[in-house]
C-alpha cells in the first residue's frame, strides 16, 4: 500500500476528483496549504507595494491506496491537474504500512477502499 | 467670520428673551427647518444602505470575490452621486417635456437650498437602485464594465421612469401611486439585474449538465453574520427611505409609515422562514432574511396608504413569494442570481406596487381612480417600468457582452475576481478553500 | 394624488411668503412634529441595536453556531413586533385594570399618529428585552422553542411588568422611577436569560468535574472585531434609547440626557478594563466591551436625575460589578451564560435602578419620597420585577423543558447549530476548529 | 414624578387645541428644539464614526493584532470622554486668556443645557482626533502608552489648537477658516499619527535591508469587508459631521453642506481608484477607500463656502494626493502606516484647509480678506497646528519610549498583540497564517 | 518508529484526546482537512439548493510513536472516535526514520515523546 | 529521498525559509497545524477563565530532499527554529519513494528540485 501525497493548484481540485472518479478512488482527504516551489508566480500587490507571495495557495491530496492503483492514481491527478504551466504542482509516494477502518476495525488492504 | 462660537449665541438668546428669533424666524422658516432636518437625516439613513447592500452581497458569495463586490459597492455610489449631479438629476426633476423627461437643472444649475436638499433625499434613491445589480451579477462581471453601467443607470435609465412616476409625468398623470419607490427604486434595479445576470450567464458550475439533466449546485455565502448584519442595516435605513418619503418634517403620517414598514418586514421574515422550514425541512437564514428585505421592499410602495394589518399581509406574501420566487428562477429557469436580488427587488417590488391597487386606501391615494382602476394603472406602470428597464439594459449589457467588456475569463473566475481584477486577498492569513 | 413633488411645493412656499404656512402651522403642530421626528428617530437608532446585540452575541459565541445566533436575532424582533401589535401594546398601554395591567387597544385598535409613534418608539424597547436572552441561552437552545419564548414574552412578560412602571401602573404609582428601562427593559431581558440559561444547562464541556472538582473552561468568542462592531452600534443606539426617552423634541434636558449616557459608558468601560486588568493580568477586550455596555445599561434608569459625575460614578461602578458578576456567575454558581447578558443587563440594570434612589435628584424625580423612601421604593421595584420574571419565564421555559422543546441533542451541540438546526455553515470555505 | 405617559399628554394636547403650547412654547424655544435635536442627531453620527474607525483599522491590519486595535478604538473613546469632560473642554471653550487657551469651565462647572448640547457635539470631535492615530501606530504599540496618550490628546492637546480656531482664538481672529475640522480634527490626529509613526519605527519586516537596498514589504490588511465597512460607516458619520457642524437645525445650508460632502467623498474615491489603477495597474480597494475618505477629509474645512463643482475638484485632488501620500510615505521616507491615517487625515486634513483659501466664497467666509490673504492665513493655520502638534506629540511620544513605554517587544509584535497585550485571540477556531 | 495518521469526526477530537492521555500518548499533532469517503453523509442545503458535500469536515492527527506504543495507539484512536456509522475514520501507519528534536537535537526514540 | 516533516513555532517560518534558502533549498510547502507537546507553554485567558491551551499553534513544514541534502535540510530547520524553549518542534524524516512533476512527468530526483 502507498500514500499519495499531492499539491496541485486550488483550482484544479474539481478536475481531479473528476478524474479520479472515473478510475473509481473515491477516498481521499484535501487540505489547504502553501508552497514554495518554482513558481514564483503572479505578484499580487496591496495598495501599491508588492507582496512577494512566494508560499502560493496549494490544495494538499492524500490518497492511500492498494499497490496496483498507484500509477493508476497518479495518472488520474497528472490528468486533471496538468496544464503545462510551473506551479502545477507535486506527487509524492510514500509507502504505507498499514491502513485501519475505526468504524470495523478492519486492517490492510480491506480497509484501504 | 464664522467662528463655532454657537455656544455664546446660544447664551445670547436665552438671555435675550426670544426677541432675537421671533424677529428672525418665521413659520415658514420653521416648517422649512422641519423639512430639512428630516430629510437629510433620511438621506443619512438611506446612505447607510450602501453598507447594508455591501454587507449583504459580500456575506452571500464567496470570500475570493469579497473585494471586488465591496469596490462595486463603493464605487457604483461614487460614480452614481457624479452622475446623478451632472445629469441623473436634470432628467429626472428638470422641466417635463411631455412627461417624459426632464429638461433643465443639469449640474444642478441654479439650485438654491431647497433643490440641494431635495438632491441629496433623491440621490441615494438612485444609488439605492443602482446598487441592488451588483448582487445579481456577482463573482463574474468585470470590473470596468460595472462601472460603465453604474453611470448609465444613474444618469438615465433611473432617472427617466423616475420622472414618470415622481415627477409628475405621465404614469403619476394617470394616478399611478408608488410612495417611496417599490417600482420606481427596486424593481428598477430588479429588473437590471434580471438582464444583467442572463446576459452574464451563469457562474461556472452552477448549473451542470450531466447527460442532459441539469443539476444545481449551491455556492453558500462566505459570511452569514456579515450578510445579517448588512439586512439590520438596511432595514434601519429604510426608516429613512420610507418614513423620509413622506417628504415633510411636519407630516403626522411619518409614524403610520414607520409602523408599516416595520410590521411588513417582520411577517416578511416569518413567512419567508417558515416556507423555507416547510419546503427545505429547516429554517434558512439567508431566506428568512431575504424575507425580511421581501418585506420591507413589498411595503414600500404602499406604506402611506396601507393600513398596519394590510402591511402585515403585504410582508408576509412577499415573504413567501421571495422563497418561491428564488427557486423558480434558480430551479426552473437557471438564472442565477446569488444573493436574490431579481427576487426581492424586482418580484417583491412588482409585488408591493401592485398591492397598493389591492389594499390601498383610495381615498388617500387620491387619484380618483376604482378599485379595479386603481390596480390597473398600477399593473401598467408596472409593465411599462418593466419594458423600459429591460429593453435600456438589454442594450447597455448587450453592447458591454458584444465587445466583451462583460464577463471575466474562466480562470480569473476560478481563481476569484478579488486577485484577478484587483490582485489582493480580502481575507489575508485566513485558511479558506477558495476552489470551492 | 400623491407625487413626489415637493420640490415644487417648496419653492412654492418660499415665493409665497410664508402665509400659507401661517395658515397652516400652529404651536400644537409644531411641538408634535419636533415629538414626532425625535421620536422616530430614535426609534430607528434603537432598531440598530437588534445589529447591535446580533453582532455581539456572534461574535462572543463560537463559529459553528453563528448562523443560528443570528436567526434568533432576527427572528425575536420579527415575532416580537407582531406580537406587540396584537397584544403587546394593550396589555401595556392599554386602559389600567388596577394598576396591574392594560386591558384594551388590541391590534392596535383605534389608533392615531400618535399612538403610532408611541408604539413604534415603544416596540423596539419591547425587542431589546426580548433578544437579550438569546445570548445568554446561545449555543444550546432548540431554534423553535425559541421562537415561543419570544412570543411570550413581547406579547404578556415585557408589557405587564411594564405597565407597572411606564403606564402609570401600581410601581409608577409609589414614585417608583425608571427613566428608560434600567429595570423595564434590561433587568427584564437578564432575569428571564438567568432562568432560561439555568433551566437550559451549560454548554457542553463548560465544567467539567474531575473528582469532584469543577473545572471551568473557556470557550472563547470567534470574532472580536464583529462583538466590538456590535458594542459600538449599541452604544450608538443608546443615545435613542436614552435621549429619546425624553419622550419629547423640545426637552432641554436631551443634552443632559445624552451627556451623562456617555461618561457612564466611558466610565464603565475603563473600570471594567481595569478590573479585568488586575484580576487577569491583562486588559480583557470583551470584558471591556461588557464594561461599556454595563455603564450604559446602569444610567440607562437615571440619565435624567443623575448629574455628569454621578453618572460616572455609577457607570464606574456597574464595570467593575460586571466583572465580578460575570466571575461569580462562572466560578461560583456555574451558570453558563456566553456573553454575559444576566450581568450586563440583569445585575447592573438593578444597580443601574438603585442607583436613582442613591444619587438622583429627589425633585426632578418628583417622588415626593425622602432619600431613603426612594432608595425602598427602587429596591421593591427590582425585587417586583424579579420575582414576575423568574416566575413567569420559570413556568415558560420549564414548559419548555418539560416537552423536550428547550435544549438540542448532544451530538446537535457538538456539531453546532448551524448545523444540525439550520442545514448551513456560517463561514463557507474557511478552516475553522470547530471541535474547540 | 415621571411617568412613560406621553401618549396621554399627546392626546390631551390635540383635544386641548393647542392652547396648551401657545402659552408653553415660544419661538425661541423652537430655535433652540431645532439645534439640539440637530446636534444631538449629528453627535450621534460623529459617534458611530468610532466603529468606522475601529473596523478600517482592524480591517487592514493583520488577524493578529485585531483585538488590540478593538481596545485602543474603544478605550482612547472612554479616557477621551472623561478628560474631555474634566479639562479638554475649558482648555477649549473656557474663557479665552489672550486667544490661547480656555481658562474656565473645568468639569463642566455651571452647565447649562446648552452647554451639555455643546458639549456632547465637541467631545465626539475630540474623539474623532484622539482615535485617528491608532491606526498609524498599530500592531507595535504597547497598549499602556497608548492609554496615555489618548488621555493627553484629548485633554490638552486638541483642546488647545482646537481653541485657536473654534472658540475665537488668535487664529479666529486672523480670519481661518475650518468649518467641521479639516485641520482641528483631522490633521490634528494625522500630525500626532505621524510623530507616533516615526518615533515608534516600522513594523518587523517592513523595510528590509538587503545589500544597502531597502526593501518594502506589504503586509495586507486580513478584513477588506470590515474595513469598507468602516469606510462606508465613516462616511455616514461624516454626514453628521459637516452638516451637523451647521450648529444650528434651521440652517439652510444643512442641505448644501450635505451635498457639498457627497460630491466630494464620490470624487475622491473614483480618483483614488483611477491613480491606483494606472499606477499598479489594478484599481486597489484599500486605496480607493482611503480615497473616499480622503475626499470627506478633504471638504471638511470648506464644506460650508465650497460649491459643488469645487467640491468635486477638491475632492478628487484629495483623491489622487491620497495614493501619492501613501506611496511616498511607503516608498521614499519609509514611515510605517499601516492604514494610511497620516496621508488621509494630516495631508489631505491640510489640502482641505487650503482649498477654502483656493475655492471658497470669500463672502461666505465671511473674514474680509483677499484671496491671496486668505489663503496666506490658511497656511498659516495650517502651520500653527503642524507645529504645535508636532512639537507636543514629540515630547509625548518621546518621553513614552525613553521610558520604554512605547513599543512592544519584538517576540510580542510577531506572535500578535492580541495574545502578548490581552491575552486572547479574535478569531478563535479559524486557521490563520498567523505569521506572516 | 512509525508515523499514525488518523482522520476522525472532528467533534471526536476530545474523546480520542482523552483516550490518549490515558495510554500516556501525550504528544501529537491536529489539522483540519476535507474527506471524501464511504460517507455520504448528511446533506446540508443552502437557500433551498442541496450541497453536494462529498468533502467532508474531518480532523487529521499525527502521531509519531515508538514501535512498542503503536497498538496503544490505534487502540486510543479507536476506543475515542468510534460510534460504528460510517464516517468515522480511517488511521494510516507509516515507517518514520527518524525523529529530532529541535530544542536539544536528540534523535531517534529519544526525541519522540 | 526524503519526505522531512517539521514542526516550528509559527513566527519561526520567515527565519527557518532564509536558513533552508541558503543551503540552497527552495522547495517547500507549510500548514497550519495545532500540537500538543511537551509546551505546556503561555496561558491564554478569555473573560477571566484560563484556557487550557494544549494545542498550540505550529507551522507545518513538508520537504522533499535527496538523501545527499537530509542532514543539510535538518540544519538548516534547527539554525532557524531554534530558540532553547520547550516549544521548538520536532523534525520527522520518512522514505519517499517517488516524486513526479505533474507538469512534465519528471520522475524521481529530476522532480524533486
Ligand atoms: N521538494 C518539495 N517539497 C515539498 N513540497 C514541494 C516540493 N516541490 C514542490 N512542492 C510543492 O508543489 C508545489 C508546486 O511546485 P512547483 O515547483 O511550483 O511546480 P512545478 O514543478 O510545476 O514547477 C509547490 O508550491 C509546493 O507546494
Ligand atoms: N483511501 C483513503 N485515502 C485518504 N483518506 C481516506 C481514505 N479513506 C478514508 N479517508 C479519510 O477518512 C475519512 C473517513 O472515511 P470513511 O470512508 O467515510 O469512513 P468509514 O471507513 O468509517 O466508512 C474520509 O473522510 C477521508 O478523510
Ligand atoms: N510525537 C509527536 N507526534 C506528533 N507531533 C509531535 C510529536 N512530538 C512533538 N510534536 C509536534 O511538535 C511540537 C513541539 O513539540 P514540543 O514537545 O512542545 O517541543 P520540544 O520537543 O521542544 O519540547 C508539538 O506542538 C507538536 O506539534
Amino acid at each position: 500500500m502507498k500514500l499519495i501525497v499531492a499539491y496541485i493548484q486550488p483550482h484544479k481540485l474539481n478536475d481531479v476528483k473528476e478524474e479520479l472518479y472515473k478510475s473509481d478512488i473515491f477516498k481521499m482527504s484535501a487540505t489547504n496549504s502553501l508552497g514554495c516551489g518554482q513558481q514564483k508566480g503572479y505578484h499580487e500587490s496591496y495598495r501599491g507595494v508588492d507582496i512577494e507571495v512566494n508560499l502560493l495557495k496549494k490544495v494538499r491530496l492524500e490518497i492511500a491506496v492498494n499497490d496496483q492503483f498507484v500509477q493508476l492514481t497518479i495518472d488520474a491527478i497528472i490528468a486533471g491537474a496538468q496544464t503545462g504551466e510551473i506551479g502545477d504542482g507535486k506527487i509524492f509516494v510514500m509507502p504505507l504500512e498499514d491502513v485501519i477502518r475505526i468504524r470495523s476495525r478492519e486492517k490492510g488492504e480491506a480497509a484501504i477502499g | 467670520m464664522r467662528k463655532r462660537l454657537f455656544m455664546f449665541v446660544g447664551l445670547a438668546v436665552l438671555l435675550g428673551g426670544g426677541q432675537l428669533f421671533a424677529q428672525e424666524l418665521t413659520l415658514e422658516e420653521i416648517k422649512f427647518s422641519f423639512d430639512m432636518i428630516w430629510l437629510i437625516f433620511a438621506a443619512a439613513l438611506v446612505f447607510l444602505m450602501q453598507a447594508g447592500f455591501a454587507m449583504v452581497e459580500t456575506g452571500l458569495t464567496r470570500a475570493k470575490n469579497a473585494g471586488n463586490i465591496i469596490m462595486k459597492n463603493l464605487m457604483d455610489f461614487s460614480v452614481g452621486v457624479l452622475a446623478y449631479w451632472a445629469v441623473g438629476w436634470a432628467l429626472m426633476y428638470g422641466s417635463s417635456s411631455g412627461g417624459l423627461i426632464g429638461t433643465d437643472q443639469f449640474f444642478l444649475a441654479g439650485a438654491d437650498s431647497v433643490i440641494y436638499r431635495d438632491w441629496m433625499f433623491q440621490v441615494v434613491f438612485a444609488a439605492t437602485a443602482a446598487t441592488i445589480v451588483s448582487g445579481a451579477m456577482a463573482e463574474r462581471t468585470k470590473f470596468a464594465g460595472y462601472l460603465l453601467y453604474s453611470l448609465v443607470i444613474s444618469a438615465a435609465i433611473y432617472p427617466i421612469s423616475g420622472h414618470w412616476i415622481w415627477a409628475g409625468g405621465w404614469l403619476a398623470e394617470m394616478g399611478f401611486h408608488d410612495f417611496a419607490g417599490s417600482t420606481v427604486v427596486h424593481s428598477v434595479g430588479g429588473w437590471a439585474a434580471m438582464v444583467g445576470a442572463v446576459l452574464l450567464g451563469a457562474r461556472r458550475g452552477k448549473y451542470v449538465r450531466v447527460k442532459g439533466k441539469v443539476t444545481v449546485k449551491a455556492f453558500p455565502g462566505h459570511n452569514i453574520p456579515l450578510a445579517a448584519l448588512g439586512v439590520f442595516i438596511l432595514w434601519f435605513g429604510w426608516y429613512g427611505f420610507n418614513a423620509g418619503s413622506t417628504l415633510s418634517g411636519t407630516d403626522p403620517d411619518i409614524a403610520w409609515v414607520a409602523t408599516t414598514t416595520t410590521l411588513s418586514a417582520g411577517a416578511g421574515a416569518i413567512l419567508a422562514m417558515f416556507t423555507s422550514w416547510i419546503w427545505f425541512g429547516k429554517p434558512d437564514p439567508s431566506m428568512s432574511m431575504n424575507g425580511a428585505l421581501a418585506g420591507l421592499v413589498g411595503i414600500t410602495a404602499g406604506a402611506w396608504v396601507i393600513d398596519p394589518l394590510g402591511a402585515i399581509i403585504v410582508g408576509a406574501i412577499a415573504g413567501a413569494l421571495v422563497v418561491l420566487s428564488v427557486e423558480f428562477l434558480d430551479k426552473v429557469l437557471h438564472i442565477d442570481d446569488p444573493v436574490g436580488a431579481i427576487s426581492v427587488h424586482g418580484v417583491c417590488g412588482a409585488w408591493g406596487t401592485l398591492a397598493v391597487g389591492i389594499f390601498g386606501d383610495l381615498a388617500k391615494v387620491g387619484s380618483g381612480l376604482t378599485r379595479a382602476g386603481q390596480i390597473g394603472v398600477q399593473a401598467l406602470g408596472i409593465g411599462a417600468v418593466f419594458a423600459w428597464v429591460v429593453v435600456t439594459t438589454l442594450v447597455l449589457f448587450g453592447s458591454l457582452k458584444a465587445v466583451g467588456a462583460l464577463r471575466v475569463g474562466d480562470t480569473e473566475e476560478l481563481r476569484g475576481l478579488d486577485i484577478s481584477e484587483h490582485g489582493v486577498e480580502s481575507y489575508s492569513g485566513f485558511q479558506i478553500f477558495s476552489n470551492m
